[in-house]
């Protein structure tokens, strides 16, 4: 129970994705410019993520590892990903047409997404089991989800700031996530695996 | 009596979130009213009410004796206008109303002929208590009889016996929260039988159980005047003991419907509905005093009290007004003749509004009215800083909102997050903006945000309505398209069938005719349809003109 | 002339009140700080306030906006804060820096006054202590506990020391610094030695911390001087009650379950409340008006959440020191927190 | 040889496995009109006016859905309309290019009007009213200030004039603190900016 908790605790906070692992910055500045649309990217970044990680190490067992062609792991793993992107493009096409535009091309985009594929091969790495490999996919996917729409809320309030000319957009959303990034600092060690 | 001392205590410990302390500067609540003179010239502007405007039923020319109707209400929220005095009617036009814009109403002119004849005929209702409420309720609206205390709603409106909704409490209020504003306090003193008689009246009206004048710790004299009236009232009175007094600790905005409610009974008034649906009505001690002229004596709405007060005004006091009266002529029977560097308000400095000049007349809701040294105006006025969260505004705010969040999205212009932040819950008290360290205009930024989003509800009704018309014209356009084609087609056919007859050519004019004919034809049930339609909206005169246009129809 | 609408009157705060009424708070923590590190705090203070000073007002010219705002309070507010934050010794040109980073990127860059996200001195703060660890975690022997090394009432030798580093007074860092508590139990724990028996190899005493007479940042050693502050503001209603309070009390109530769990491992709760940064942090960062939330539950939330973070931080974490990591990350939070724990309406 | 086959084999049965998935995903999800220019249209405001280009407010919104107009194209919309069409798109708001005048309404000038119902037909929101031969009167609340009916009038008896505000629909206006100027400046900067 308390291997799980770690495992939860270390992929949400200490290794964060985003501000230690410097993974899926691309979504992380692309889709936090309202809380709204990050809500609905951490939704979709939770669900590919953990259904990545655990469909891509049934498939390293099951499949790449018994007819040994691990050659194949990454076009393997990247058809998962794409399928499932694409499967939650149509869902959220249907459900919520708003949200859809908003996301716009980042919503495909996931499928390029080095966090996700990350996950997955990170999962290979580190000889997760199945269900520690679906643990650290969902636990790295709230982890993007926290900061992601943390670092959203922070860029609402600072959208109509006085912000020098110069420093407009991405240059003050940088230092922001910095800054976000120094603090999360302050979780390094919290765990030890 | 212990009861009682102990009941008043457990009422006074119960108070409403928020609030503030401002100086009071009640500087005439020692003056007694006096009587203001006659002007040379009454303005009586249309609409003097919240609610809709009232059409003249004069012209010029006309004779009018005190008290006599001269604008008749439209629609339902609405109360008439009186003449305040007797005299002639000299013109009806557009005139500036005491309004933050500047704009004008149509104002209808009166010159008095001094002698103040009075028009007799409402007869007085002395056995009010045998009388049908209903018969009240018309006399109340007759009389236009608005709220004084600032809102003036149609008071008929609030009084209505309802008995889905039974109405446990009457509230009268005599807080009079506003700094410098002492027209109810000196009311309360020097009419309290007759504010006693209006509260029996409204109690028979609506049924109510008990009433509860409140008064806050700052005017014990009113309280005493108000305890001592009522218990030498109370031997011509069995009704009396339903009657009680309560003293509240002095807090602004206590005098604001809601808040006092939440006071006095606990029981907070749930958004968009109101205080009758918990059991409870308020109304303001002027306003009694008004429904006692008016049931009584038979006397309409002509006249209230008004404070002319503020650190400009050499001999500030409590005056005795008809509506009507230039602002000018009031402010020079108080020794202040010029108006240079002098700031004018209508009504108390946190909810009233600042004047553009003096040339507007007293109307039912001056109930102060303020002249400022530029000076001491600076204050409240110095240049915005940025907001540094303190939440200060928060803290003070009666209704519970954020107003620094809620003024950084009417600044920004995001006005649907406002409304989702409650913006229209805002009562404008200013608790907010005199308490900001950043001197941020608050009330401002809400007012703003309020009547954009207000022109935006328009604009999209507006917007609704035209695509309606526009489809509906598509789908007549198709139809007649659809209905001319098959004319046409039945047309030919025959025409085919003619032309099998008889193989001459002389068939293709007669058919042009026929076509011809029966596209007039047509035509007409759609122009008859149009001119139907006409008479419903009745088209305007020239919109330049439209309003006082209304005034001469 | 401007025509606004009501109110007309107005209560006569201010900001400049609002920041001299920190200030003024702040009085007996800085009085101590001399005390404790002589001439080398007031070199740190009055660094650090200039600099903060002139990087506003240059700042302020660069984007072309009036300097008027330097006399708001706010800048000589943060620079205060900032040099109570930071150990005695530093080498001057660190000094600069973070003050530099604490109004250029914790504040100015984000339109000035009333827009930062984070608090300023805490950002600087961290930027420096990521960046230089080993000078951020050098406590300096302070006066009147054990036997001083250097004398810091000596203003030459500090002044040496500032610019020329340790070397020039013939010392090693190491040898006129000493561990914080919280760093030594750190230390301790990791090669496994119970807290109980670090606390008393350490010769810990409660009325020491509470006095201030410890090693630390200086402006953070004295519980009492923090306290008297923190009151004065509270009676003054600079601040409210919420986030200072439920802030200290979740580290306490955390501190003391865990305390009474495994006294070996976790540190006593009063411990926790003496030590480090935690009452500068509750009383002077965590309210920071304006990296903080607004509403009154916003603010529990806010304190509530640093309490937890600050005392997972310390007893957890790879850093002795995490009430200011605490409030850095809780800054992340405010604009959710503002939205979600808006107070019911009046009504509603 | 058989190393390869599997290979392919495998490869291509898990291909098809996620083929078949999205295929059933598909249809189940599939969309019927476009919702987005649903939304579009109904934040335009109705004038009809054809200032876009396209003939009507309906045809500019599924449009705009469809990414063959900008964003910036309704005049009488102004600045909000396309500040929320833009945040409905999730594209950068653009400035509008013509600047929206004061509310205008059509008014006929009885005494010249000739009774020739052009203007009638020329109205897309059926707001003027009369019978053939017979004076012609624009109904004010339903006029739209769209100036459609200027151009087809024979004797040039229709004018446009500015819709006269009322007291009830006054609203107080942007404090003119001086903050409040910058926030209006920093809008107008960023909406050049980004264009």
């Amino acid at each position: 129970m308390t291997e799980f908790a770690v495992i939860l605790l270390s992929a949400v906070l200490v290794n964060n994705y985003v501000l230690t692992k410097f993974l899926g910055i691309c979504p992380f500045l692309g889709v936090s410019s309202k809380v709204e649309t990050a809500m609905g990217m951490s939704f979709a970044v939770m669900f590919v993520m953990t259904l990545a990680s655990t469909a891509s190490w049934l498939v390293q067992q099951y499949i790449l590892i018994p007819l040994d062609i691990l050659y194949l792991q990454t076009i393997f793993f990247i058809l998962i990903i794409a399928s499932l992107v694409q499967f939650i493009e149509m869902m959220i096409h249907k459900t919520s047409p708003v949200l859809y535009q908003g996301l716009g091309i980042f919503l495909p985009l996931i499928t390029t997404n080095c966090a996700v594929l990350g996950v997955a091969l990170l999962n290979i790495q580190q000889d997760n089991t199945f269900i520690t490999s679906a643990l650290y996919g969902f636990g790295a996917a709230v982890g993007f989800a926290l900061v992601l729409i943390l670092f959203a809320g922070l860029r609402e309030r600072i959208e109509h700031a006085p912000i020098p000319e110069a420093f407009k957009g991405s240059p003050i959303s940088l230092i922001t996530a910095g800054m976000m990034s120094l603090a999360f600092l302050g979780f390094s060690g919290l765990v030890k695996f | 009596m212990l009861h009682t001392l102990l009941k008043s205590i457990q009422k006074s410990t119960r108070t409403f979130s928020g609030g503030i302390d401002p100086e009071m500067s009640k500087i005439t609540a020692a003056a007694a009213i006096a009587t203001s003179m006659q002007p040379q010239l009454y303005i009586l502007p249309i609409k003097q009410h919240i609610g809709e405007a009232c059409e003249p039923i004069v012209s010029v020319g006309d004779h009018v004796k005190w008290g006599q109707k001269i604008a008749r209400s439209q629609g339902y929220v609405s109360v008439p206008v009186h003449s305040p005095t007797s005299g002639k009617v000299v013109k009806i036009e557009e005139h500036a109303t005491p309004h933050p814009s500047g704009m004008g109403l149509p104002s209808i002119f009166i010159e008095p002929d001094g002698k103040d004849t009075r028009d007799k005929s409402l007869k007085p209702i002395k056995a009010y208590r045998d009388t049908d409420p209903t018969e009240l309720r018309e006399r109340l609206r007759l009389c236009g009889i608005a709220g004084l205390g600032g809102a003036v709603f149609p008071t008929f409106i609030k009084l209505l016996k309802d008995n889905r909704n039974p109405i446990e409490t009457l509230i009268l209020n005599g807080i009079e929260c506003e700094p410098y504003l002492t027209n109810d306090h000196r009311l309360m003193i020097e009419k309290a039988k007759e504010i006693i008689i209006g509260i029996d009246i409204i109690m028979h009206m609506v049924g109510a159980k008990k009433a509860i004048i409140a008064i806050e710790d700052n005017k014990p004299n009113a309280l005493e005047m108000m305890q001592e009236t009522l218990e030498i009232l109370s031997e011509s009175f069995p009704d009396s003991t339903r009657i009680e007094v309560c003293q509240l600790p002095t807090r602004y905005p206590q005098g604001s419907e809601k808040q006092l409610i939440e006071v006095l009974t606990g029981k907070q008034v749930p958004a968009g509905k109101l205080p009758m649906h918990i059991g409870v009505i308020c109304q303001n001690v002027g306003t009694s005093k008004a429904i006692h002229d008016a049931i009584i004596k038979g006397r309409p709405l002509t006249e209230r009290i008004v404070t002319v007060s503020g650190d400009a005004v050499p001999r500030p006091g409590n005056m005795r007004v008809r509506l009507g009266t230039p602002m000018r002529f009031v402010f020079a029977q108080h020794g202040l003749e010029t108006f240079d560097h002098v700031h004018l308000l209508h009504g108390g400095p946190m909810m009233g509004e600042k004047l553009k000049n003096a040339d507007v007349p007293v109307v039912k809701s001056t109930n102060g009215l303020l002249a400022m040294h530029s000076t001491s105006m600076k204050e409240a006025h110095k240049s915005e800083q940025p907001c540094i969260r303190c939440g200060h505004c928060g803290v003070v705010c009666p209704v519970s909102l954020v107003p620094n969040l809620l003024a950084d999205q009417c600044r920004n212009k995001q006005f649907e997050k406002a409304e989702s932040y409650d913006l229209f819950d805002c009562i404008e008290c200013g608790a907010c903006s005199y308490v900001c360290p950043s001197n941020i205009p608050l009330v401002h930024y809400f007012r703003y945000g309020k009547g954009q989003l207000a022109q935006i509800g328009r604009e999209q009704n507006f917007a609704h309505a035209s695509k309606q018309r526009s489809e509906h014209r598509d789908d007549r356009i198709a139809r007649e398209k659809e209905e001319k084609a098959a004319k046409r087609r039945v047309v030919r056919e025959k025409h085919v069938a003619k032309a099998d007859d008889d193989k001459t050519s002389a068939g293709k004019p007669d058919h042009d005719k026929t076509a011809d004919h029966k596209t007039a034809d047509e035509k007409k049930p759609k122009t008859t349809d149009k001119t139907i339609q006409k008479d419903k909206p009745s088209p305007k005169s020239p919109p330049g003109k439209a309003s006082s246009g209304k005034v001469s129809s | 002339m401007i025509h606004l609408s009501s109110p007309h009157m107005h209560g006569g705060d201010s900001i400049r009140m609002t920041m001299l009424s920190v200030i003024f708070a702040l009085l007996p923590a800085t009085i101590v700080s001399v005390y404790l590190f002589g001439w080398l705090a007031f070199l740190l203070i009055t660094i650090s306030m200039v600099t903060c000073l002139i990087t506003e007002f240059i700042s302020l010219r660069l984007m072309g906006r009036s300097a008027s705002p330097i006399g708001d309070g706010s800048a000589a507010l943060t620079g205060l804060l900032l040099a109570l934050t930071l150990p005695a010794y530093l080498p001057w040109w660190m000094v600069i820096l973070a003050s530099v980073m604490a109004i250029l990127l914790g504040k100015q860059l984000y339109g000035g006054l009333g827009y930062n996200l984070f608090n300023p001195a805490l950002a600087a703060r961290v930027i420096l202590l990521i960046s230089f660890p080993l000078n951020m975690t050098a406590w300096i022997i302070p006066m009147h506990v054990g036997t001083p090394v250097i004398d810091l009432y000596d203003f030459n030798a500090c002044l040496n020391l500032l610019i020329f580093g340790p070397e020039s007074l013939n010392r090693a860092l190491d040898a006129i610094t000493m561990a914080s508590p919280l760093g030594h139990i750190k230390t301790e724990w990791s090669q496994g030695i119970s807290v109980t028996n670090a606390l008393r190899s350490y010769d810990y005493s409660y009325l020491d911390a509470f006095l201030g007479r410890e090693a630390g940042s200086i402006g953070e050693t004295s519980a009492l001087a923090l306290l008297l502050g923190g009151i004065y503001m509270l009676a003054r209603h600079t601040i409210s009650w919420h986030i200072p309070f439920t802030y200290l009390a979740t580290v306490l109530i955390l501190a003391a379950v865990f305390n009474l769990i495994d006294p070996a491992h976790y540190a006593p709760p009063l411990f926790h409340l003496l030590a480090g940064g935690l009452m500068l942090c509750a009383f002077f960062m965590a309210t920071d008006p304006v990296s903080s939330p607004v509403t009154p539950m916003g603010q529990i939330v806010f304190g509530v959440g640093c309490g937890v973070l600050t005392w997972s931080i310390r007893t957890y974490g790879g850093y002795p020191e995490g009430a200011m990591f605490a409030v850095i990350l809780m800054n992340c939070t405010v604009p959710l927190i503002d939205h979600y724990c808006r107070p019911r309406v009046y009504g509603r | 040889m058989t190393y390869l086959l599997t290979t392919t084999a495998a490869f291509g049965a898990f291909t098809l496995f996620f083929a078949v998935i999205l295929a059933i995903a598909g249809r189940v999800f599939k969309i019927e009109g476009n919702p987005i220019a649903d939304n579009i249209e109904s934040l335009l405001p109705q004038t009809q006016c054809g200032q876009c280009g396209f003939p009507g407010c309906k045809p500019y919104a599924g449009a705009v859905a469809s990414g063959e107009a900008e964003v910036n194209q309704c005049v009488p919309g102004g600045e909000r309309t396309m500040l929320q069409i833009a945040d409905l798109m999730g594209v950068e708001p653009k400035t509008v290019e013509d600047e929206a005048t004061a509310p205008m309404i059509a008014f006929v000038r009885e005494d010249e009007c000739i009774g020739c119902t052009l203007c009638i037909k020329a109205c897309p929101v059926d707001a003027i009213v009369g019978a053939p031969k017979q004076y012609h009167t624009v109904i004010t609340e339903h006029c739209t200030g769209c100036t459609l009916c200027v151009e087809p009038c024979p004797v040039d008896c229709i004018d446009m004039l500015i819709k006269p505000e009322l007291l009830e629909h006054w609203s107080w206006p942007l404090p003119d603190t001086h903050r409040a100027q910058l926030a209006i400046e920093r809008k107008g900067q960023h909406a050049s900016h980004t264009s």
